[in-house]
């Protein structure tokens, strides 16, 4: 539904770069929002970024911010502290998440209450430096967020290695947790953490629900071992190069660096023909 | 100690400006990319290079704030900055001097109820140092924290200015500086409304002549806001098109 | 750590409300100082300043050593602020470093005296190159009642000027420092006295203007400004850092406030070292 | 009651009282009197004070800590908000917990919702060295506030503990003298904060400083500096 009294004012306010302090709009009629602030009736950036608008709502989005939370995202976070039932978790934002204890699965099935003895032991469930694959349920009252891992999916991360990305390259999408054909999990965090793993099938874990606390790595033969360390790869020069980081465009990365050695991945020239194929590609896919 | 001839009768300066001309400022924003927000800043010879973390955990949380963000500074000056190398203790006056000025100025420029129980970490690393320190270290730290999308009330210019043979001079280098009959004025203003966020002053000036070198030093700053501005433009248009494509 | 408790809503509300009809908690007028009493001791060079509840130590003391190298003609000068937490609660000083306002306090001093060349160190060269008047400026802060600066700064500058270092005479190479009953004593030759004048603003743009804030003034401004002038109304240092920005046009407004404080303060210097 | 005796800290006190009864009646000793092996001793430097009827020894000294002691009043400065109650300085050497419900018609729904830096009045309900010191807003036998609670507007200031001690009897020669001069409202806490509430802002620092001169004075020395305030106000 667009404002139908586009006075030129409103038109030139969408898609101009801005920086902090510089005016928006006086015109009343706008309501202001993120990265905005007002003084009297004029309407000011607080950040560079491009200004966005929707009916009468102003706002300014930065190109570069760390990830803020929204309810829903699928996220990896690290553990950094247990504390009294719960745990604190690094989300790459601005403070550190809560991954409550009543919000994780037990081991031995859904039906198992919380007992005492399970707030004594908690490090058998997360221990500091554990990677922790969980998705946002609410904001607490101060902003942090609070995670919970109430699905099979979700819950601790093993057998792989860990990239950070830019947040912003990571678009929100229905499942974050794909199989690439070539044999290996990836965990598309939208925080910019990413978990790329060994393919461990899906029945298997249903099975002994004993061990999905394990903290031990199964066996990952040499092979699988460098498909890891390839996709890893590819995923850093995706990032260095800000291609939006999807299963489609890590596919696409990965079949154009068959042909070169993985440790050359990283290398300046491979890494900007690499980024270029996987550009032309998508745009034909799309 | 020979009088050292600071301005030629034909009125030009020891680095050959005239008395109401700024040293050539060459600034760019996002240089690291592990930090949140960087920015390497060069004014004349005094090159500075400022890393911006945050608003993240803070690392003490005994410290943390419940309705605002705090703001922690360290500034230091690489031993290999001036000719004879120094290396500065930790607890050196000046240095803490200089990193809890920038911290004050910022605290009133930066809004901090917006990232409560969070913690900004500003680090400074003075590369080379040729005078008009804390005025590169506030520009350069503005470049950074724009740079890291973090929300300003306004940027902060800085500049200094002094006062030599009855004429004051703008942005003073040195030998300026460290001259003891030279006024040193430092000078940080928030553009859009002029109003001053940090004054700081050294050795002698007629109360009378502050007015005119204070002008000149904000006539100064807008300037630099000028070249910031350019700086983040330019910085955001490029992430723009890389992200877009 | 012992935090400092922060003043309540009401104090806080109440001061605003009264300085807006320009009445203050302790009853002064907006640009009165506080009560200043200072006290010079029969020891050359230790005088201490009351400035309200405010009190600080100003010790002199000298001692013979080499010059630098760069600069073999000039004697030298030395600044020590101890801002212990004797002053007050909320310091700490356990954490190793100086505190913000240590720091703060002893820049500022080092500043109006060196920097604006109060003592002529010249004067204070006994054998060119060899030998040297090095004197020392200690600062004890025994009482923090608020405005520490204004404090020091009297106290320093009086101190120097009670200060008499020995009688020196030279024949060729030789130099005889004569005792203190043998030949009475020299002052230092100081230049000019310069004295810092602090400001306090309040309200949320800053307007509400106020001089020598108390501890709780201190606690509620949101911004300072500190100018130090001597008496030939020539500007040794200012200092504005942080708090809310201020307009241009009040920092001329301090200037011609901080000048007739100034007159007045010298005055009470001078009568201290006359008694 | 005995002559004013002054003690330091290690006096031994003869507690042999002048009436008849034996030497084995049992003493009550107050703040600042101890029983070291066997004998009764001051450990405070102030006044000693004996109360023949309850036997009860105490010395009043004029120091600025306050230790709390039940049933006292004292103005006190909320610091934090927990989950059940506030946390409020009350200048003792741990701060006083207010628990929400301790205020007159507080029920689970209806709490009352005081923000941090609020000044409230309170009275000292619990009060032993083991645990934290609690205090009440209202008087827990009748329910009632009987002028407990938060006190808004208006100015505190701190002063010594032997001056709130004098200014909480009705007496107060400087509270009287001043009452006549101007309506004001006054809230005396023992633990030397006092909460004064006028009209205008002049009135209220007129009385702050009258109450913090009047510290050394007697009672016509007081009327007399009072008068003089009024006249020159």
């Amino acid at each position: 539904m667009d404002v139908d009294m586009e006075s030129q004012d409103t038109r030139d306010i969408a898609s101009r770069i801005v920086t902090p302090g510089s005016v928006i709009t006086n015109d009343t009629a706008f309501m202001r929002g993120h990265g905005t602030f007002a003084e009297r009736t004029t309407i000011y950036s607080s950040v560079a970024g491009a200004v966005e608008r929707i009916n009468k709502l102003v706002s300014v989005r930065p190109l570069k911010q760390r990830y803020s939370g929204e309810i829903g995202d699928i996220i990896v976070g690290r553990i950094t502290e247990v504390a009294s039932k719960r745990w604190r978790v690094d989300v790459n934002s601005r403070q550190d998440g809560i991954l409550l204890l009543s919000s994780i699965n037990l081991p031995g099935g859904i039906q198992r209450r919380k007992s005492e003895s399970d707030e004594l032991q908690m490090r058998t469930f997360f221990a500091e430096g554990d990677l922790v694959f969980a998705e946002v349920q609410s904001y607490f009252a101060d902003g942090a967020l609070s995670l919970h891992t109430r699905s099979l999916q979700y819950g601790k991360l093993r057998n792989g290695t860990f990239v950070t990305v830019f947040p912003q390259l990571v678009p929100r999408s229905r499942s974050h947790f794909h199989t690439l054909p070539c044999g290996v999990d990836i965990v598309l965090g939208v925080n910019g953490y990413i978990w790329v793993s060994k393919h461990v099938p899906a029945s298997k874990v249903e099975e002994n629900s004993e061990l999905i606390y394990s903290d031990k790595n199964e066996f990952i033969s040499d092979d699988e071992r460098e498909t890891i360390a390839r996709i890893a790869n590819c995923i850093h020069l995706l990032n260095r190069l800000y291609v939006k980081i999807t299963d489609t465009s890590i596919i696409f990365a990965y079949e154009a660096s068959l042909t070169h050695a993985v440790k050359d991945l990283l290398t300046r020239e491979i890494a900007i023909d690499l980024a270029h194929n996987v550009k032309t590609r998508l745009e034909q896919q799309s | 100690m020979s009088r050292q001839e600071l301005i030629s009768p034909e009125g030009l300066r020891v680095d050959g400006r005239r008395a109401n001309e700024l040293r050539r400022i060459s600034c760019r924003a996002s240089v690291l990319n592990s930090a949140d927000g960087s920015a390497y800043y060069e004014q004349g010879n005094t090159k500075v290079l400022v890393a911006v973390y945050g608003p993240r955990e803070p690392r003490n949380r005994s410290l943390a704030q419940q309705d605002h963000a705090t703001i922690n500074v360290e500034f230091n000056i690489a031993p290999f900055s001036t000719s004879e190398r120094r290396k500065r203790s930790k607890g050196d006056k000046r240095l803490l001097e200089i990193s809890s000025f920038v911290k004050q100025t910022f605290e009133g420029a930066i809004q901090t109820a917006i990232y409560p129980r969070s913690q900004i970490d500003i680090y400074i690393h003075l590369l080379q140092h040729d005078g008009g320190t804390l005025e590169t270290c506030i520009n350069a730290a503005t470049l950074a924290l724009v740079d890291a999308g973090i929300s300003m009330m306004d940027y902060v210019c800085a500049c200094t200015a002094g006062f030599i043979d009855e004429t004051p001079i703008l942005d003073l280098n040195f030998v300026e500086e460290s001259s003891i009959e030279v006024p040193n004025l430092t000078v940080a203003i928030m553009p859009r409304n002029g109003n001053i966020a940090l004054l700081q002053m050294e050795s002698k000036l007629h109360s009378s002549k502050l007015e005119d070198v204070m002008e000149l030093a904000v006539e100064g700053c807008k300037h630099i806001h000028r070249k910031l501005d350019q700086a983040v433009l330019v910085a955001a248009k490029d992430l723009a098109d890389k992200l877009s494509n | 750590m012992v935090v400092e408790i922060e003043p309540s809503n009401i104090e806080r509300e109440f001061l605003l409300e009264a300085l807006e009809k320009g009445i203050r908690v302790d009853g002064r007028g907006i640009y009165d100082y506080r009560t200043l009493k200072i006290t010079c001791s029969p020891t050359y060079g230790l005088v201490e300043v009351q400035l309200g509840q405010t009190r600080v130590l100003a010790r002199v003391t000298c001692e013979v050593t080499r010059p630098f190298p760069d600069r073999p003609t000039e004697g030298l000068v030395q600044f020590n602020a101890d801002l212990s937490n004797l002053a007050a609660p909320g310091l700490d000083s356990s954490s190793g470093k100086p505190s913000v306002q240590e720091v703060a306090v002893s820049r500022m001093i080092e500043r109006v005296i060196r920097q604006s060349r109060a003592i002529d160190t010249e004067a204070l060269c006994i054998l060119a190159g060899e030998k040297v008047w090095s004197v020392r400026l200690d600062l004890h802060f025994l009482d923090h009642s608020g405005n520490l600066i204004d404090a020091a700064s009297i106290a320093s500058i009086a101190a120097l000027r009670h200060f008499r270092r020995p009688d020196v005479t030279i024949d060729g190479e030789e130099a005889i420092i004569h005792d203190v009953n043998e030949r009475n004593p020299v002052p230092l030759s100081i230049h000019h006295t310069p004295i810092c004048v602090t400001f306090g603003f309040f309200g949320s743009n800053g307007d509400l203007m106020l001089v020598d804030p108390n501890l709780l003034e201190e606690q509620v401004q949101v911004s300072s400004f500190t100018i130090t002038l001597n008496s030939h109304r020539e500007i040794c240092a200012l200092s504005k850092a942080g708090g809310v920005p201020l307009a241009p046009s009040l920092i001329q407004r301090c200037t011609q406030i901080a000048l007739t404080k100034v007159d007045d303060i010298n005055d009470k210097i001078q009568e201290a070292l006359m008694a | 009651m005995a002559e004013t005796k002054v003690v330091l800290p290690g006096d031994i006190i003869d507690t042999s009282l002048d009436s008849d009864e034996e030497e084995s009646s049992v003493l009550r000793l107050g703040p600042g009197v101890a029983q070291i092996d066997e004998q009764v001793s001051a450990v405070a430097a102030g006044v000693l004070h004996s109360d023949n009827e309850k036997k009860q020894w105490w010395v009043v000294s004029n120091k600025r800590r306050y230790v709390p002691a039940e049933g006292e009043p004292v103005v006190g400065v909320v610091v934090a908000r927990h989950g059940e109650g506030y946390r409020v300085d009350i200048g003792s050497a741990q701060g006083a917990l207010l628990p929400l419900l301790a205020f007159e018609g507080a029920t689970k729904r209806n709490k009352p919702n005081l923000a941090v830096g609020t000044v409230v009045y309170a009275r000292v309900a619990v009060a032993n060295s083991v645990m934290d010191p609690e205090i009440e807003c209202y008087n827990s036998h009748t329910g009632k506030s009987e002028g407990y609670g938060e006190l808004a507007g208006g100015f505190m200031f701190k002063c010594s503990l032997g001056l709130a001690r004098r200014l909480i009897d009705s007496k107060a020669p400087v509270l009287n003298a001043l009452g006549s001069g101007i309506p004001f409202e006054v809230a005396v806490g023992l633990n030397g904060r006092v909460w004064i509430n006028t009209e205008a802002p002049a009135t209220t620092v007129l009385i702050a400083n009258a109450i913090k001169n009047s510290e050394f004075l007697d009672a016509k020395q007081c009327r007399q500096m009072v008068k003089e305030l009024l006249e020159k106000q």
